[in-house]
């Protein structure tokens, strides 16, 4: 029992990442219509938007150590951040540790930049040319951007935690009557899932409450006919394009301690969270989410020694498995849309 | 013919343009194809044209040239409407100054209801008919409104697409073969709207293979054989005029 | 000729002297000069063109006629690849019945993942074909390990069980694939002044093998069934109340462009004798279609073009190190020549993703068509300036 | 026992009865009209025959065998071809591949594939394709990207398409809508002549009465789903509910 | 030995080798330093520089001149970490640049797959980073050379340690990546901890794959473990290790005892992607810039002059692999690759970092101390993030060529090719 609610709570998590990924590919892919293979390059400057600020954050300047020597025999030296400087130590330090929660407000106004000039500069000319196309040139910027990290950030994960206060784990078990130790579960992880369901939250009610969506949506099945109407479809498509980077880097800030954010992290997601957009359903964001979670809290099922030593090999398949018996069975996935991307 | 091209080549088109929409020698194009070869006409306030011709004699283009669409591209004119320069616009920026245009397909927008499809026309300003007023003139749309739009009949399609156009507040309506595949008493319906609007001052241009009954409705007639205007003036003389009709319209 | 009109037959003819006289074409820099580095005509390099060129040329099959999207085509080289080695341990190290094999296999394989891929169409249908690679990816780099080696990858023993031929050479090596005799790894050597010349044997049967899939492809898109595709393409809806059945036509497609990847697979094997399971990943097949796109999809030439782009660079460019640049920049004084070096450094080695995913970018944002439509535009510039085409622009699908 | 017999065939769309037991039997080889107000439900009825819909109730036969159940391919192999009311063609193709694809359906059955041979070596249908091609005044349009073409001649090729198929049983969703006059009168005749010769039976949907008066043999007349009358032309012309409910001025 | 007659004869006054180091996908920086140590390497042999270990080198066989009197001159390939790649990429170094001799890598699937080509093709295959039991074992190749430690030895090395500091009674819960490496390295620390009395309670395989392994970690406590074992390198190692201390492994206690957690190969480069989740925790590893030996002294001095920061134990290994190959040609007196291994095999050397090393014969593994490292829990530089527990001797760590974990396999006869 406990197990179980243990892997329900994983899932739930890994779900709340997959969900998070996915909504953000919906906007882009689902909605306007554009097979993004940069998306996950998104993901990825999102994360490393959180690096950069930590890096800024702890600029320092050299004092040398007396007395000590460093690997190659010359005299030491120790880094002194300059917000040490600024703000003394105690303060310094604590704005330090929070660098990840405060790469929420640096990123978003980067992403949303990164996304604009994207549409603008490339995509925009991409939406009539077919799908392939846009495979290719999407595929060759999601290369470029994650070359020029590579570059400049070396190949290597960069570890960038939670702040203290964040990175102990609760016992869930013991709150909800189990043993001690039995269901336990980091903080970070929760904060995840919390931050997931607001970001979700909020694009849901900026797109069911608003018409914003259902100019999109138009736009996406008939540009010119909207146009005809007097809207200029490209602004929100432009909007759209920002808004699902912000997603994305979102996304990629708050993964930052959970997993060291390396520069082929992007790629690592970009073909699960197709398989998550598609299996919810084309043009459906409730769909994205849905499937999320689904596949989320299956793979974690899959992902349990019991299960494994029945199946062998099982946990290496679950999400495609998954994802086959779906679409056989749900011809556009959980929650597709007709006709979208069906030909 | 009867061309009247009445501008003189480099005079401010603002100014000496009498009428209220004109087109002077435009040249449309898709892709390669060249398809409208210089067409120049004027339409005024108030007036209903006719705009015949065979099929693929270029009505379609004409109007969707006029309209700024993204193809056909327009090479070289200029399209002057109540003193604003279309040929500089976006379709949605010329939608905005006061252009409606019913086009061929009806496009009505999948994934949409009957009712959004309106809505969406009434989110960009200028906003004209209410809705409620719009499913009086058609109330088969009314009755439907929750429906998805592209499952509508044929017929009630393009009822939509008029209503559509109504939906916001236009100067010149461009209609496309309006009354194709509609039942002959709801084309008895329509002519009454368009008259009706013509009433109140609304600008007309109707592309239409039912050339009697256009003819009947419209003030004056321009008719287009591959791409040119082969003739432009009053739609009694059209009646009259025998030849012209056996050989560009086959009545 | 051939069957062919003229066009076709001298496309045919074209592709077949550029692959008779590769060894000449892409190696056209002195053995030692500084552009030696770009000469590509070695063996392993010019047989991964035309075996990464059937690759492409089916696929586009599949891609381009029915424009149903594969993104686990991988698999089915993967599997090729596979049969062949079993084929080499088993049998005999004749290439033959390992590269029949393959065709076989990956066909049976192709004809089970299309029937259940093919219920659905467009975006579903690419992501039901990219869990079907990708489950064979995960499960031949694990649990399958004993079948085909996992990681390591399948490859020849000392003791394999030979029926036909013997487990060692006279040596004590594992002997090599051949055609009964000709080994393929055999080469000769043409030395003409300061140029060298590698006529090898794996690669003309590498190239004869691919020149006889280009003949069907040129057949099967002029064909009724060529038509038929492009139909599924063009629109399902018709064609079903046309009483055309689209189903057995991309499914018949769908397999003979497995078994062309198959063949390719086999054929790789043939080379090299040595089966990788990421050969199957993800990657892999995002490779053939980038291939093709970037070649010109639905275009003749196109895929094999863009295959030996891919290739070239990845074999090319990412094997300039920065003491090659400074060899090459040496005529520099010292200061620029370490200001060009850096400029040029972040593009090349190491950097050849990065120059990878700018020439992605350039010819799809410059070439629309692809690479097929570059060439089309520089025959324009200097062949006939012709104005005065038809109304309408398009008449004849392109080549 | 007519070539098609309908019976007792209903269809609901949700709330909305789209059909409700529908009668209907087309004598062989003669031309059966079906009309009605907008959203009557004649489309759906067509789809219904071609396998597009399966009606919740009711049977359709034809020639002696049940079309329920089978696919939209099976049926058009028993002789039952289909002009949509969109035109609905191949438009990446040339207007001559538009054409050999009926072709070889006729042919060669549902699934075949055909070897290697070339397209170009089939000069036997190729004869067929352009012998209609000529039929519809296609022909100098045979080299054509089909996407390419205005609208009536889309219709016209789609019209082209089925014919070649030379089926027992042609349905015609508003064949000449949006189609100029004259090629209207020609499609009449077109359509008239091939009746005689190769022994079409055909039901057609139309809104222009001028073609429904000079082609239908008998004449239905479907309102909100259900068959109000059934006679000859004559009498239809004159029946007053038909009048009221969808003719108008027109007749 | 012959000298005529093998595969990329050196004709000139040059000879070529090729460094086919992983210069994109997740050990770009692996390779990037595996490569700085080839041209110091090649620097040093031609005679430029400090000389580095070639002043340590117990054989005084190389002047400084290049080899055989011939400069060095070498030709770089990605390997992008997978085989196929790898391959073609040396086939290009021996088809078109006529290396004479090919290394680096920095997985065992590479190794073993190029390995075979330079078997097939006739030329020295000098292995980079690669620590499969299977290298030299079930796959192991008359012209193939291993400098690195491997699965068995990283067992051995570490079971005293562990015994000293965590007991005899422990339950250990083993979480392995799914692949060749895993397998090897799973069954080599199981079997070493078992025989001082370790239970293993569950061996679970995870996807390579896999980036967020929280679902594996989180019923590691319920299961009575106390011991987490992660059989990961690379990212994963990094993910799953985060993971572990994210889930609060370690500030638990259980069976009394504190939790921890082991992670047999390490690699400081890997360390610096944990972060300060490694303090602490013990594993083992080829050798690290730490190590006050002549040897290493001198090669860090060297290497750290030109760089600016300490190299890798990937650096160090293919530094050691190029002058042991330049060393073999010189005492052989020709290039010929049966010539080569004639000389490499049983050879034993001192000064090269690891104390005194021998490159055995039945499987052209070299055998030599092994390290066992604790992350550091006060690191002083951004270097320093591991400190060594232990040297543990090479007496302890040798087994029979015929041990069961490396069985099967057999070393064939060297190829001198064409
Ligand atoms: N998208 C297009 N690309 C190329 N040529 C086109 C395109 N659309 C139309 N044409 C060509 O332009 C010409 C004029 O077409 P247009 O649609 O304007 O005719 P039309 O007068 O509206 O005819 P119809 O009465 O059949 O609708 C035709 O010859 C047609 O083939
Ligand atoms: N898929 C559907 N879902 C819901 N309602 C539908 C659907 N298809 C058709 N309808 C409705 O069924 C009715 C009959 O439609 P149908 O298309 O058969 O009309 P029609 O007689 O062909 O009209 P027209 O002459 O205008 O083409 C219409 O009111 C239409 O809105
Ligand atoms: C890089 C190595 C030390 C580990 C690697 N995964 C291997 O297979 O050997
Ligand atoms: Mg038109
Ligand atoms: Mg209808």
């Amino acid at each position: 029992m406990d197990a179980i609610i243990l892997q329900i709570l994983n899932g739930l998590d890994k779900g709340s990442a997959y969900a998070l990924i996915a909504l953000g590919l919906t906007l882009i892919f689902g909605t306007l219509g554009v097979v993004n293979f940069a998306h996950g390059a998104l993901f990825m400057i999102g994360a490393f938007c959180a690096v950069t600020l930590s890096r800024l954050l702890s600029l320092s300047h050299e004092v040398a150590i007396p007395g000590q020597t460093d690997f190659l025999g010359n005299p030491a030296t120790r880094d002194v951040p300059y917000v040490f400087d600024i703000f003394g130590e105690t303060v310094g330090a604590s704005i330090i540790d929070w660098a990840v929660p405060l790469s929420i407000l640096f990123a978003i106004p980067i992403m949303i930049l990164v996304g604009v000039v994207m549409e603008r500069g490339l995509i925009k000319h991409f939406y009539k040319r077919p799908h392939a196309d846009q495979i290719l040139v999407t595929f060759g910027l999601a290369i470029v951007l994650q070359e020029i990290i590579k570059y400049y950030y070396g190949a290597n994960p960069i570890p960038t935690p939670a702040p203290a206060a964040f990175t102990g784990s609760f016992d869930f078990g013991a709150v909800i009557g189990f043993d001690p130790n039995t269901i336990i579960y980091p903080y970070w992880r929760l904060v995840y899932f919390a931050f997931a369901a607001v970001i979700i939250g909020a694009v849901f009610a900026f797109l069911q409450f608003t018409t914003f969506g259902m100019v999109v949506r138009a736009g996406m099945a008939d540009r010119e006919t909207v146009g005809l109407l007097g809207i200029n479809i490209d602004k929100r498509f432009t909007i759209m394009f920002g808004l699902a980077a912000a997603v994305a880097g979102l996304a990629g800030v708050m993964y930052t301690p959970i997993n060291s954010p390396n520069y082929h992290m992007g790629m690592d997601f970009l073909v699960l969270s197709f398989v998550v957009v598609v299996v919810g359903g084309m043009g459906s964001l409730p769909g994205a989410v849905l499937a999320g979670f689904l596949l989320g809290i299956l793979e974690s099922f899959a992902s349990m020694r019991e299960v494994i030593d029945i199946i062998p090999g099982i946990n290496q398949v679950i999400i495609y498995l998954v994802a086959i018996v779906i679409l056989l069975t749900r011809p556009r996935g959980l929650m597709g849309r007709k006709g979208v991307m069906e030909d | 013919m009867n061309v009247r091209p009445d501008f003189s080549k480099n005079a401010n088109r603002a100014e000496t343009a009498p009428a209220f929409l004109s087109v002077w020698d435009m040249h449309s194009y898709y892709g390669e194809s060249y398809i409208v070869q210089g067409i120049s006409f004027n339409v005024h306030e108030g007036e209903i044209v006719a705009l015949l011709g065979r099929n693929g004699a270029g009505k379609t283009t004409t109007l969707r040239s006029i309209a700024r669409m993204d193809s056909p591209q327009v090479n070289h004119g200029e399209i002057w409407l109540d003193h604003q320069p279309l040929h500089n616009m976006a379709s949605y920026e010329a939608a905005s100054v006061g252009l409606g245009l019913v086009p061929e397909d009806r496009c009505i927008i999948p994934g949409l209801t009957v009712e959004e499809n309106l809505q969406l026309a009434q989110i960009a300003p200028p906003i004209g008919w209410s809705i409620e007023r719009l499913y009086d003139l058609f109330p088969r749309l009314g009755e439907r409104r929750k429906q998805e739009g592209v499952t509508l009949s044929g017929g009630e399609q393009q009822m939509l697409s008029i209503a559509r156009a109504l939906a916001r507040d236009i100067k010149v309506l461009l209609l496309d073969e309006p009354y194709e595949g509609l039942a002959p008493v709801i084309v008895d319906e329509i002519e009454k709207t368009l008259r009706h609007i013509k009433e109140q001052g609304m600008t007309t241009i109707l592309v239409e293979q039912n050339a009697i009954r256009a003819l009947q409705l419209a003030d004056r007639a321009i008719i287009l054989d591959t791409g040119s205007i082969v003739f432009d003036g009053t739609a009694e003389e059209v009646l009259e005029n025998e030849g012209l009709r056996a050989e560009y319209l086959a009545i | 000729m051939f069957g062919l009109d003229k066009k076709d037959a001298s496309l045919l003819l074209i592709v077949a002297a550029l692959v008779a006289f590769a060894p000449f074409l892409l190696n056209p820099f002195p053995e030692g000069s500084a552009m030696a580095q770009f000469n590509a005509g070695y063996p392993d390099l010019m047989q991964r063109f035309v075996i990464f060129g059937i690759f492409a040329i089916g696929f586009n099959i599949l891609f381009g006629l029915t424009g149903y999207l594969s993104f686990g085509h991988a698999a089915f080289l993967g599997v090729g690849s596979y049969a062949a080695v079993w084929m080499f341990k088993l049998l005999s190290m004749n290439v033959l019945p390992a590269i029949i094999l393959a065709v076989i296999t990956s066909g049976i394989f192709a004809l089970v993942i299309g029937y259940v891929s093919l219920r659905r169409s467009g975006i579903y249908f690419s992501i039901l074909t990219l869990a079907f690679a990708q489950m064979s990816f995960a499960l031949a780099y694990s649990v399958l390990t004993p079948i085909t080696g996992g990681e390591t990858g399948l490859q020849l023993a000392l003791d394999d069980p030979r029926i036909f031929g013997s487990a060692t050479t006279a040596e004590g090596n594992i002997p090599v694939p051949g055609l009964f005799g000709l080994e393929m790894r055999d080469s000769s050597e043409l030395v003409l002044g300061n140029w060298v010349f590698t006529f090898n044997v794996g690669y003309y049967f590498a190239a004869i093998v691919m020149l006889l899939s280009f003949y069907l492809a040129i057949r099967i898109f002029r064909s009724p069934f060529g038509m038929m595709l492009r139909a599924v393409k063009s629109n399902q809806q018709r064609l079903n109340y046309t009483g055309l059945n689209p189903r057995p036509y991309t499914l018949a497609a769908f397999v003979i462009s497995g078994m062309y990847a198959g063949l390719a697979g086999g054929l790789m094997a043939s080379m090299d004798p040595l089966a990788g399971a990421e050969r199957m990943f993800w990657t892999a097949s995002g490779e053939v279609v980038l291939m093709t796109i970037l070649g010109g999809v639905g275009t003749l030439i196109g895929p094999v073009l863009g295959a030996g782009m891919i290739k070239y660079m990845e074999n090319i460019i990412s094997k300039i190190n920065s003491d090659i640049l400074h060899g090459w920049f040496a005529f520099l004084p010292d200061g620029l020549e370490d200001l060009v070096v850096t400029m040029i450094y972040p593009f090349i080695g190491k950097g050849w993703h990065l120059t990878l995913g700018i020439v992605f970018m350039l010819v799809v944002i410059f070439l629309p068509g692809g690479l097929v439509e570059g060439g089309q535009r520089v025959a324009k510039l200097f062949g006939r300036k012709k104005t005065d085409e038809p109304k309408s622009a398009k008449t004849e699908p392109a080549e | 026992m007519g070539l098609l017999e309908v019976k007792d065939v209903n269809k609901r769309f949700g709330g909305l009865q789209a059909l409700g037991n529908v009668n209907l039997s087309v004598a062989e080889n003669t031309c059966h009209a079906i009309i009605g107000p907008n959203g009557a439900g004649k489309s759906t009825l067509l789809n219904c025959l071609v396998g597009k819909l399966i009606p919740d109730t009711g049977s359709v036969m034809f020639d002696g065998q049940s079309v329920l159940g089978r696919t939209p391919f099976e049926i058009n192999q028993m002789g039952i071809s289909r002009v949509f009311q969109t035109p609905e063609i191949f438009g990446d193709l040339t207007v001559m591949e538009n054409m050999l694809i009926p072709c070889f359906a006729k042919r060669d059955g549902s699934f075949a594939l055909h070897g290697i041979r070339s397209v170009l070596s089939e000069g036997e249908l190729r004869d067929q394709a352009e012998q209609m091609l000529d039929d519809v005044n296609m022909l100098d349009k045979r080299n054509m990207h089909s996407a390419s073409m205005s609208r009536g001649d889309k219709r016209r090729l789609e019209m082209a398409m089925c014919l070649v198929q030379n089926p027992k049983l042609l349905l015609l969703d508003e064949p000449t809508a949006g189609m100029a006059r004259a090629d209207t009168n020609n499609t009449i005749d077109l359509l008239k002549e091939i009746k005689e010769k190769r022994d079409i039976t055909i039901a057609i949907i139309e809104h222009d009465m001028h073609v429904v008066f000079s082609l239908a043999e008998r004449i239905t007349v479907l309102a909100q789903g259900t068959p109000l009358v059934e006679d000859t032309p004559e009498n239809i012309k004159g029946h007053p509910k038909v009048k009221e409910a969808y003719l108008g001025e027109a007749a | 030995a012959s000298h005529e007659g093998f595969t990329n004869a050196p004709t000139g006054s040059t000879v070529t080798l090729g460094f086919n180091v992983p210069q994109s996908g997740p050990y770009a920086d692996e390779g990037a330093d595996e490569l700085r140590a080839y041209e110091l390497a090649v620097e040093h042999l031609n005679g430029e520089g400090d000389g580095g270990m070639l002043n340590t080198f117990s054989s005084k066989a190389l002047q400084g001149n290049g080899i055989l009197g011939k400069k060095v001159e070498y030709v770089t390939g990605d390997t992008q970490t997978k085989s196929d790649a790898a391959r073609a990429s040396a086939k290009s170094m021996i088809e078109k640049d006529g290396a004479v001799m090919i290394t680096g890598g920095s997985s065992s699937g590479v190794a073993v797959a190029v390995q075979a080509l330079c078997q097939e093709a006739g030329v020295i295959f000098m292995a980079g980073l690669t620590h499969s039991n299977d290298t030299t074992g079930k796959d192991k190749r008359a012209n193939g050379f291993r400098h690195f430690f491997n699965s068995y030895m990283s067992g051995a090395a570490l079971a005293p340690v562990l015994a000293a500091n965590y007991g005899t009674d422990r339950k250990a819960y083993h979480l392995t990546a799914d692949y060749n490496w895993g397998y090897t390295t799973e069954e080599a620390i199981r079997s070493s901890t078992e025989a001082m009395g370790w239970e293993t309670i569950a061996a679970v395989k995870t996807p390579l794959t896999q980036t967020d392994f929280s679902s594996y970690i989180a019923p590691v406590l319920q299961s009575g473990a106390d011991t987490l074992v992660l059989n990961h390198y690379g990212g994963n190692m990094v993910n799953s290790l985060t993971n572990a201390v994210q889930f609060g492994l370690r500030d638990k206690q259980v069976n009394g005892k504190d939790f921890q957690i082991i992670v047999p190969l390490y690699s400081r480069l890997m360390a610096k992607g944990a972060g300060a989740n490694v303090k602490g925790i013990f594993g083992s590893t080829n050798w690290h810039w730490s190590l006050q030996d002549e040897g290493s002294k001198a090669f860090v001095q060297s290497f750290g002059t030109k760089y600016g920061f300490p190299p890798s134990q990937a650096a160090h290994t293919c530094y050691v692999q190029a002058l042991l190959y330049a060393d073999a040609v010189e005492r052989a007196g020709s290039f010929a690759p049966c010539a080569v291994v004639e000389a490499l095999e049983g050879f034993e050397f001192d000064g090269m970092g690891n104390g005194k090393t021998l490159y055995r014969a039945d499987d052209h593994q070299c055998f030599k101390d092994v390290l066992v490292v604790k992350g550091k829990e006060n690191p002083s530089s951004e270097f320093d993030l591991l400190e060594i527990v232990e040297v543990t001797p090479v007496e302890q760590v040798t087994y029979a060529p015929d041990h069961p974990q490396f069985a099967g396999g057999a070393l064939g006869s060297c190829n001198n090719g064409a």
